[in-house]
């Protein structure tokens, strides 16, 4: 298919845009989720371990934000970093630091709902030895953490996939300015507009190659270690 | 001595009461057998004791100070055994994460736990992966490595063949010597002649008998307790 | 910082200008292409340092507001009405929008956005069938250019377009360009410096230098070549003394 | 706050726009998520339940496409859908059937990693007695679905939330046509490219409470039934 | 009289074998005890012969068939009780999904073997809420609902204080000589000789005596089967 064809082309002809735009997808996609990981694991784990009241709205809500579109939270970001918005000064805006802002925003909540998920049955296994070994608080969490962790993966793998795949909200708060906030999925809204809509898919069928090597990376690293994942009758 | 003093104490669930209330002190030190019917509340007493089980009301005291306080200087083993997702000797570890051993002296703690047990060679494998006997072992390595002053054991030898009860019950035999006091529910009449030095004897919740094991044995008291002596009903 | 609007950036002409000004001068310009209205209210909120937009009215109520100096004419091209082929031959627009009206067997696709293409379609269906257009022929579709063309193309509709974006544009389908140098189609852009009075970060000298740059002879002269496809897209016409004295006939772009 | 008055004089306005619009926003997302999970959770259940080559393949393919662009979706049911595509007799483009299928495939691969990871835990537990019992595969897969449906709504839910906030695919197939295709999230997109981007936000600010409407009520139901996924010691 | 015949059967894990090879014909009729070390393969070897576990290499037949294909004509007991997250009465009639009794047949069934096991009062509660020897009761219920020819049981009694070990011991003596058979692993000796007509002695994955209970009991054989009855390791 002439698609196909086009997107290996692009892949191979090493055109230094087109690196340019895919590494800076990498790096804003990899940052907001590293950022909203690390803020989103330890928190969903306190949430599965501790109950107080207003625990279930935190959860409601925090799914309820699974469903924020991207240009919302883009909107939201854009009048924070504006010039007239209150964190204006800091000049932000129209920069790759704007767009993992926004990306952040936007997967944190499913980062966060997904790993509660993830470390539920990991409660259900753990919660009495804890108990009965008075484990501090934040051993608690990282020892259920890691013991859950290729649970976890998959939270995260979701929220990348979320982060790489959006447009509104790197487009608002980003620009697509070319050579400096442009990156796949705004290229290939471009493409699109354009008219281009062979372009645009084969830039589509480039940034899916992507994810999946990022994701065969994943699985390749959630493969070490689980030999004491097992189970038996 | 280590008194063990229940406060009005009390385990309900779903307005039902399956536990208490309890208004005794216990002495822990040496063996203290619990024997009981099925669903008479040994295990829920057990928890009660230890302090992983926060009552639904009163409380439980060990030397004036509250259980819950004191966990850590307790040993437990489950009824339903709680293997981590880790390897054997990581699972004994586990129970050492609080103490301020450096890391090598933890090693060799372990070691020694684990060749006690006979599961110095399992060290590495899987905990996941050992038998119905072998997990028990493991149970009592991790309940006794932490140095405890008492020990909960819920039906410890329940899956053992009898050389390792045997040798369970000589490694009970020998910390207690040591000082340590542990509470153990067991179903083998037998086990507890041999190892008990009291026995206390539950029937649908509460505590019916709290006697020498000389006397509970000699000279049984209550009827309960009289016919499940005698593999009635 | 550039704020415009997208049919600027789709048709390909900062492409091809910036280097030469960057080249020249240092001076990096980045461009946010969006519509028209987000491109004005982004250079309100202080967040751009030059507007460069195709709506008169908004561009002269943005200098009448303070936030701008002054507007300067920078160049034109103009809107095409394209769609796919008819056996009706019209004598005017006034015929062909009515015929549009009368029949409602024709697809037409408006943008639906208050963008600067939207508003001057909507000033046509006013001036010559003193009514807006209404019935399921009739879509307002609330969407960029580019996707209202795609859509043209994917269902033969009919649509009013700039000249820049159209040529530019790689999904014609069957669509062609059924009408075209109207007076009426004119389509001019003007350029505003962002006021640096009211916000005092706005890198005014710069902007001015890239104004200067684009309503110079240099600048112009580079705006006039921009080609798509061999085609001049864009009439400098910042030396101009006013718009109304062009007429239709010395029409720019030349095809 | 400007938005929040604005937001809340939106919903209260009774509008009839808004409401056709709300109506379409939530029929399409709803439809999409129903036709995607009717898939993807007995899909997630075989993948869970058996074992072949390809499947590790199939999984990373999958949790790469948790990545997939709006925007290349939205191409790619244009392309089928358009006058000159495959399915261009169909006349679906720039319907509401239209943006149920882009969202369709655009939340396939969500549910369907997420359902995986939902069952894991309900694996662990029931595989040997299905085994044991040589459970007939399709009762074996409603059982376990069945019986992990509490996990198995969170991957729902995070595909509808996805199916809700995306605007990409469907104003490329929808079209955004105003009374026919537009819905919340194309609305918001429109009203901020008019720079009218307090609307956009009060708009926004009505989606999510959409959505918090929706995931409350999936919660409340998940609440039903839930006492029998308890544990113990 | 069913016969079980082992031929050339091994499993394997990690390259490691833990049972088998094993070539031997053994009589179902009766009840055939089950003893041998911890570790020695005898929940393993169980679910070789029930069925439910693949051998790495050979095959097990019953009566000419292979046994994988005749599962549901057998009952299992687990040594680690698998509670389904359903009532006690789902619980048991879950085994009962295959059969094609009408559903109020179902029911009496169900009710009709919970009152055996004395669990009829618990019928709705969770089943993972019951205490270690009601859940063991309830595993009798539900291996013996299918009305199987052979049932397999994995220290069943291990939890149970002796009068419900008395009613099991009963329960099963009764079934049996309705033609049942039974093999059944435990280290209760005691009991051994009480219910058993056949005794196998397992060691490291190897049958080391296969005779009568009398026999067994009167003049071990193998060495290892003599120490192992000693309490010796
Ligand atoms: N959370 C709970 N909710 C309701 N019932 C419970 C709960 N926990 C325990 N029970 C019930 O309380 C009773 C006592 O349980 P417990 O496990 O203490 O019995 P036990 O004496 O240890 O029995 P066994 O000898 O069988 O282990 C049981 O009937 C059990 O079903
Ligand atoms: N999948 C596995 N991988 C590795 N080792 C295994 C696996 N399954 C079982 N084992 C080992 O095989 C041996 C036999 O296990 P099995 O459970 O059959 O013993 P058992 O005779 O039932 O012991 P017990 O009396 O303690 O229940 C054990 O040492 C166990 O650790
Ligand atoms: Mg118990
Ligand atoms: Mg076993």
């Amino acid at each position: 298919m002439d698609v196909i064809s086009k997107s290996i082309q692009l892949i191979f002809s090493g055109d230094h845009d087109l690196l340019q735009i895919v590494l800076l997808s990498l790096r804003v996609s990899f940052t907001a989720t590293f950022i909203a990981s690390s803020l989103a694991i330890p928190f969903g784990a306190l949430l599965t371990n501790y109950d107080f009241t207003g625990k279930r709205a935190i959860m409601v809500v925090a799914s309820a934000f699974m469903a924020l579109p991207p240009v919302v939270v883009g909107l939201l970001v854009y009048l924070m970093l504006s010039r007239s918005g209150p964190l204006g000064e800091w000049g932000l805006l129209y920069t790759p630091s704007a767009m993992i802002i926004a990306q952040t925003m936007l997967i944190f909540p499913i980062v966060l709902v997904l790993t509660v998920e993830a470390l539920k049955p990991i409660k259900r296994d753990y919660s009495h030895l804890m108990n009965a070994l008075d484990v501090p608080p934040m051993l608690r969490l990282r020892t259920m953490i890691w013991d859950a962790r290729f649970a976890i993966y998959t939270a995260v793998l979701a929220g990348f996939g979320r982060a790489l795949a959006e447009v509104g909200a790197v487009i608002l708060v980003g620009g697509n300015i070319n050579g400096q906030t442009r990156v796949m999925t705004t290229t290939i809204a471009l493409e699109s507009s354009k008219g281009n809509l062979e372009l645009a898919l084969a830039l589509g069928l480039v940034l899916i190659l992507l994810a999946l090597i990022v994701n065969a990376a994943m699985h390749g690293v959630a493969r070490i270690g689980q030999r004491y994942q097992v189970t038996r009758q | 001595m280590t008194l063990i003093v229940f406060h009005k104490t009390t385990y309900d669930a779903d307005g039902q009461s399956l536990v208490g209330p309890l208004n005794i002190t216990l002495d822990a030190t040496g063996v203290t057998a619990l024997l009981g019917h099925n669903g008479a509340g040994k295990s829920l007493f057990l928890q009660l004791a230890h302090g992983m089980l926060r009552p639904t009301d009163g409380r439980v005291e060990i030397d004036g100070q509250d259980v819950r306080e004191t966990r850590r200087s307790r040993g437990f083993i489950f009824q339903n055994n709680v293997l981590m997702r880790r390897s054997v000797a990581q699972n004994v570890a586990f129970a050492l994460a609080t103490s301020n051993m450096s890391a090598s002296q933890k090693s060799e703690r372990v070691d020694e736990l684990l060749a006690m047990v006979q599961l110095r060679d399992r060290a590495d494998q899987p905990a996941a992966l050992l038998s119905g006997g072998e997990a028990q072992r493991m149970a009592l390595a991790r309940a006794l490595i932490n140095e405890p002053n008492v020990v909960m054991m819920d039906e410890p030898t329940s899956s053992m063949d009898p050389s390792a009860t045997a040798q369970f019950e000589a490694i009970v035999t020998a910390v207690k010597s040591a000082g340590v006091g542990f509470i153990w529910a067991t179903h083998d009449r037998a086990q507890a002649q041999r190892c008990a030095d009291q026995v206390i004897f539950m029937e649908q919740g509460k505590i019916c008998e709290d006697s020498s094991a000389e006397d509970f044995f000699r000279m049984t008291r209550s009827d309960a307790a009289k016919r499940y002596l005698n593999g009635e009903i | 910082t550039v704020a415009s609007t997208t049919s600027t950036q789709n048709s390909g002409l900062y492409d091809q200008i910036l280097p030469q000004f960057t080249a020249q001068t240092g001076i990096e310009v980045r461009v946010v292409a969006v519509g028209t209205g987000q491109a004005i209210r982004i250079a309100q909120n202080g967040d751009a340092d030059v507007l460069l937009v195709h709506h008169r009215a908004s561009e002269d109520a943005f200098v009448a507001d303070g936030y701008a100096k002054q507007r300067f004419d920078v160049m034109y091209n103009d809107f095409i009405l394209v769609g796919p082929k008819i056996d009706f031959a019209p004598k005017s627009l006034d015929e062909l929008l009515n015929y549009f009206a009368d029949t409602g067997d024709h697809i037409f696709i408006s943008r639906g956005d208050d963008s600067g293409t939207h508003k001057r379609e909507r000033e046509l269906w006013e001036k010559y069938a003193q009514t807006m257009p209404t019935g399921d022929w009739y879509r307002e579709i609330g969407s960029g250019m580019g996707a209202t063309l795609n859509m043209a193309s994917a269902v033969n509709g009919f649509t009013l377009t700039d000249r820049g974006t159209w040529l530019s544009f790689g999904n014609k389908g069957d669509l062609g360009i059924i009408w075209q140098q109207d007076r009426d189609l004119r389509n001019p852009y003007g350029v505003m410096v962002v006021d640096s009075d009211r916000f005092p970060h706005v890198k005014s000298e710069l902007a001015m230098q890239f104004v200067q740059w684009l309503i110079s002879d240099v600048g112009q002269t580079a705006i006039g070549n921009v080609r798509v496809a061999g085609k001049q897209l864009f009439c400098p016409n910042a030396n101009q003394q006013s718009e109304q004295e062009q007429t239709p006939d010395d029409a720019c772009p030349a095809q």
